[in-house]
Order: C-alpha cells, then structure tokens, then sequence
C-alpha cells in the first residue's frame, strides 16, 4: 500500500538525531517497557505463530497517520501486535482496554485479502548485470516496494540463493505464498531522483515477482523516447 | 513490572505495553521466564562488538574476507552471529571512493545478531526519509564530511537480506592485533553513517 | 516537496466522517478560537501584505509530520502564519513564547530558496485536446503539483484566462515570479492508478511551467514501447 | 476572548490561536473591529444558498447557464458572488453520467464566497488522500451510491481556479421556482458528493 510509512524520499524531515560515534549504544532499552515491544511480538510471532513478520509489517502500516507519528517506535510495535493477536482471535479488544483500563486503539482493520505474486511469470530468473523495471503497480494492500523506485529501471547486483514468501501474500496470511529469491537491483540517483541528483545510487531488495526484465529493443526504444 | 494493578496504566506507551503484557500473560501465552532471557539476548549477546570482530578478521584474514564477501551468513555463522534477523547476511564492502549506508525507509530491519537492535536514530523518520534521497548530505550531517570523490551507495533494507558493512581498513594499522582493530569498528561503521580512523583511539591499552 | 501533506492517492486512510446533507454546516466554527485562523492570516497576508498565499501553504507543508497529523485544521493556519510572521520579522518566536507561557512550536524553516518558472519556455501556450505531460520533477521547495501526477500523461481541457504567479518562486517571496496561466488537465484513472482502476479521471489545475506538450511522434515510440 | 491572561493559555489549538492574535494585537497590526467583521463574512455572507441561488438561475435560465459554463466568475459577479477566493470561478456540467466533484488535496482550497467555508469532512487527511483514487467508492461510502454507468470525475483544486458544481435538474421540477429549486441544492451538492434529489424536500412551503 503506498502509505505513510513509505517515507523514503518525502521531503520536508529534519535533522537525523544523533552525531557519529557519539554514544555507547548502552543500555540498549531506554525506558523500562521498551524491552516488551519486541518481546511479545517475539511470543505472539514466533512462540505461538500467530502471524509472520510481514502481517505485523502490515498492521503498522495501518495505524493511522496521528497515531503513526506520534507514537514512540516500540509503541507501534506493541500497537501491531495487539491488533494481530485480537484479529487472530487470541485475544480481545475488551481484554486490553480493561488491563489498560481505557481504549486501547489498534490499527484500522485490512478489508484486503492480499494477492499471489504476479502470474506472469518471468521466464527465468534474473541474472547480476540484468536490466530489470520494477513494475508499475497500485497495490492496496501490504507490499515491499517502496514507493520511490516503482516503476524505475535498475541492474541487478544480486540474487539471493534463498528464497522467502511473497510478502504480498504472507502479509494477508496466506499460507501458502510462493518462495521467490530477491534480487539486489540498484538504481541510480539520478533515474530516482532526477537529473539534478548528486552522483550515487540507491540499492533496494526485491522480490523476483516485483520486477520485469528490460529488453534491449525496449530498452532502446525507450531511450529514444527519453531523449525526444 | 509485570503485575501491574489495571487502574494504573495510563493511555501512554508505557501504559499500553503493560497492559498488552498482562492480556498475553493471563491469557497464559507467555512462557515463563521467556521476556527474561530474551531481553537478555536483545540486550547482551546481540552487540556491535560482534560485527567489529567479523570485520576485524576480515582485515587480516584474506581468506575469511573472501567468505565474507562471498557468503556473509557463513562467515558469520564462524562467530555465532546468525539466527533471529541474521538469516541472510551480506556483507558490503566499502572502497576509498565507495561509501555505503543501510536503511530501512519501510520499517526497521537490522541485522540483530551482528550489528545489535537498530538504534533510535536510525529507526527515526528523519533518517528513513532522507538517506535514500540525499545520503551525502545526511552524512556530512552526522559528522561524516567524505571527500567530493567518494560516491555514497545506499542499501535499502526492504526484504530479507540484512546488511553489514566492511569498511576500508585504515592506514597505519598493519602491525595492529584484530582485537585493536576491532575497537575502531563502532555502530555507526557497521551501518555505514561513519568510517573508522585508527587516530580516534589510543591503540589498546597501551595508549601508543 | 515531496512532503506529507500531499495526500492524494495516499492509502490507508479510513472513511470520511461525513454522511451526505447530514448537516445543516451552520455554526460555520465549532469553537470560539477557529475563526482567528483564517482571520489572522487575512490580517498578515492580506491587509499586512506580509506573504503570499503561496507562502502560507509552504509553512504549512513545512510542519513536521507530527505536528501536521496531530494538529487540527485551524491550527495548522495558526502554526502557518505564526511561522511566517516570525520568518518576516513582523513578530518574534519569544513573543509568541511569552504570550502562550510556553514553547509556541513553529513549522521547520526552509532553506531553499526556490526556484523560477521553468526556462525551457514553450513554443506556444497549450490548446484545448492537447496531449500533455507533467515533468517528471524533483523540487524540494513549494511546488504545486501532486505527486500522483508527476510525469503522467493527460488532455488539456481548459486554459485559463487569468495568470498567477508561479508557486514555485511566490511561494519563496520571489516578487518578480513570472505569470502564467493555469490548465486543467484530465488524466485517466487507469493513467494514474493502473489498469485495475475503475473507469474515471482526474482533473488537477497545472501551471503552464509544469508542463511539456506531448509530440505526436514521441507519443507513438511511447506506445510502441509500453506495448512490448 | 481577545484579552486573555497570559497564564490561562494551554499549549492547545485554541491556546495557541489565541497567543498569535495578543501578540499581533499588541504589534498593532489586528485593526479595531476587522476580526469581527471578517468572522461575520465567513460564518454568514458566505453560504452555499449563494452557490445554490447561481444552480437554480443555470436550471431556469439558459443563457445564464451557457454564461456560468463559459465565465462562472462573471456569472457569479451578477449574484456578488465573488472576491476572496472566488476571483476565478469555474462551473463543472454533471450529465446522467457524469459525477463531478471538488478535492483539494494538497490543503483545503474552496470557492469560499460560493460554497461557504469548506467543511471539516472535506479537510480531512481521509477525504484528501482518497478521492482522487477511489472516487465511486468515497462517495457511496457517504451515502450517494451512484449507478455503474456513471462516471466519477475528480477536479483537485491545485491552482486558483475555484469550483463549484452544477448538476443535473432532478425530474418532476418542471414548474418549480427559482427558490423551491434553490432549496433542492445543499452544500454537498455544490462540491459533487450528493445529488439533488426532488423527493428529499417538501416542495416550499406548501408542503406539496
């Protein structure tokens, strides 16, 4: 979904806070709750298997815009998780606003099943150096393509030699998601950017079912088109 | 901590995670002893000291950096750095004239095992909005001004690969021990924001 | 800026709070203090002739994402002009301070300074059923057109008959911004959102710089292309 | 209101709203009585009867309505209709199918002296994000459940052209008036998320 927690590239952020090497990066938790985003998340994940990673990905990316940026980050963890395990049936909204002992607000429901990886499916999988395009896509729900580079041309530099699920499928639960390889594609500053980009690149990781081969007849009619 | 009295909990963070943690516990899903260890875990054993020894070694073993490079999840695998958020390691190797910088623009994923839990900064919407579009200037931000020639690469962390960085060994360090070695390499190394310099420590406990 | 306030097409945004001809939209304020947005920003932009338009929708934009989210509709006009009458040294951020008894958070300052209408001038001013394209730029300082549409192809259905000053300098206070008339250009719903999308179109109001005219030859190489 | 102790005032919308009016005040710049007057433009002499008054002439009179479709600045000027945020005032022709409705989706831009002030529901970050994507469905999910064969189209108020909507006369009002007409268009009407309908109203006072 292109919500609003695809930040990369949206202007208008400030100051990163931190100075290089300035801190001890001990103790790792700062406040005394902290500790507990990551490890209920662990127990609902992991220990029970209630939900993969990309559904607790998805659950974030569905708090509201308000409650998305306001809350601390292991505060959206535990907001994710809690709206899981209540979806899932392991728990209940009535229980948690009673502990909390006021409303406990989860992130809005998903009315959308997710979808299989793309259908057309390439021929053979790609290799380092290929040309690849991510493909054009709107999906509404849950997706690993940051919103900056769909639609962009990038080269390989990469295979993984294991594959995952389909996020856009895991994501909604689907069990039985086809395992793709992820491809390193990098993209250049300038084709994500424009051409008054400072030189270097952008590397993202993505599933096999994201991206299209560029052919070179494609490719060289497009670049006269470009440069029309 | 964990038996919190319900009229307490305040509508906060804090307040929230408690109450999540008591639902959870009465619900009887969490083992005991389980948050213990495992906050031990993401407090103790998961450290950038340990991504400091992988690149340490990498510095004076030639053929271990040759693994790395090739195979980051064996390589690590050697040290025990794998597991939980370390299943698919790559490790990305700097130049003179290469920087490069791991992001997650979509969330927060991190090589636990190697580099430690992301820290704040890193998790923060300033730097998960920017660094894709403007990685140079972020860094010269930070305080890593790098020379006009040194092109920033940066890795957006949007699957399962989780990345380190190997970064260029500095100069006058040959005769270093990698134990010496691994003390230039901090954090902010590991996640490429910084490069070391052996002058920002007095070398060892010798203090040459 | 790719900031985000621009919302359009964004997802994960629940129902709109409105049932129609509910309402009978009077009182026009629902609390005493509303009215002093638009009132306030009238007395700066208008009679104080402080900034433009333009300028209020850039300090705006230039809130941070909590700040925008968090705040109310009229607050935002507040926090808009309370910014750019300190930025104009009409008024002091400890004058604020001291009036509110605590910190008066103001939106980011821009240090850009904008830029001017584009200099590739077109040959002609665009027609009615001219084929358009919206450039396919990247502008950090105020800019007018929705990212939705960046780069898209659309028709030309009406030309103003009035020009404006081009957002992109007036938005900076550059006094001299060139005029130009605005177009409305309708893009295709599949256009902006993909083939799955349900028949339909958008009309977004652009000005004359931000955009290039499609020529008829360029425009079958691109068909060519997107066919393969 | 507008003397308001300093050490009243929350750090609050309405705290801070009133904090800018003491120091512009103080400053001198708020002339004596204009927040006033500007308050009783907008909460009275800008009002959607106006926009309804401009689409029951159109439904009346053809060449007023070939008038509002080519110049609705000039058509609205013969009402008074115009000014602030009414310089540039354009006229969309609903047909039986074709929808149009108004969006602003980068702020809140509105043909204030036409329609009124835009309404809370068309500021919000819902409204704004999801129009120009899923019009149909935004407008049945507000109770206007148009038939498949009509088409929804989106006008983003992105420049200074400000509209209004001039939809399609409903059957059965062949011998209305001008005013029984009028009382048929609502606000919601004039931005394109409902349809005028004879049967919601009693015809006048009649009560036909």
């Amino acid at each position: 979904m292109d919500g609003i927690h695809d930040l990369g590239g949206v202007q208008g952020f400030g100051k990163v806070p931190h100075r290089i090497n300035s801190k001890s990066y001990k103790p790792v938790f700062h406040e005394d709750w902290e500790h507990l985003g990551y490890s209920l998340t662990v127990v609902g994940g992991g220990l029970l298997a209630a939900y993969a990673t990309d559904e607790l990905r998805h659950a974030i990316e569905r708090m509201s815009a308000r409650q998305y940026f306001s809350a601390p980050y292991f505060d959206r963890i535990i907001v994710g998780t809690a709206t899981l395990l209540v979806e899932k049936g392991l728990i209940t909204q009535e229980e948690l606003d009673e502990a909390l002992g006021s409303h406990f607000e989860l992130a809005a429901r998903s009315n959308n099943p997710g979808r299989p990886a793309p259908a057309r499916a390439n021929t053979a999988p790609f290799e380092i150096g290929d040309e690849v395009q991510v493909r054009d896509e709107h999906i509404e729900g849950h997706i690993r393509v940051p919103g900056y580079c769909r639609g962009k041309r990038g080269t390989v530099l990469h295979r993984t030699t294991v594959s995952w699920p389909f996020p856009d499928a895991i994501g909604h639960g689907q069990q039985d998601a086809a395992h793709q390889p992820t491809y390193h594609v990098e993209f250049s500053a300038k084709a994500l950017w424009g051409e008054g980009a400072r030189e270097g690149s952008v590397v993202v990781d993505l599933f096999e079912g994201y991206l299209t081969r560029v052919e070179a007849a494609q490719d060289s009619l497009a670049a006269q088109t470009d440069g029309t | 901590m964990k038996e919190t009295s319900h009229d307490l909990l305040a509508n906060t963070p804090s307040g929230r995670a408690n109450a999540l943690l008591k639902v959870m516990t009465e619900r009887g899903y969490v083992p005991e002893g389980f948050i213990d260890t495992f906050t031990h875990t993401m407090e103790v054993e998961w450290d950038p000291a340990n991504g400091a020894r992988v690149v340490a070694r990498a510095w004076t073993d030639p053929e271990f950096r040759e693994l790395l490079l090739r195979d980051g999840t064996a390589a690590c695998q050697q040290f025990g750095y794998t597991g939980m958020q370390g299943e698919y390691i790559v490790a990305l190797e700097n130049t003179p004239t290469l920087q490069n910088v791991i992001v997650c623009s979509l969330c927060s994923c991190t090589a636990w095992p190697v580099l430690g839990l992301p820290p704040e900064w890193y998790k923060s919407f300033e730097f998960r909005a920017r660094l894709v579009r403007e990685g140079a200037d972020v860094l010269r931000e930070l305080g890593e001004d790098l020379p006009d020639d040194v092109v920033v690469k940066v890795w957006d962390t949007t699957a399962e690969s989780r990345y380190m960085v190997l970064p260029v060994r500095p100069a006058g360090t040959d005769d270093w021990s990698e134990e010496e070695l691994a003390a230039l390499i901090t954090k902010d190394v590991l996640i490429g924001v910084a490069r070391p310099r052996a002058v920002d420590l007095p070398r060892g406990t010798e203090g040459v």
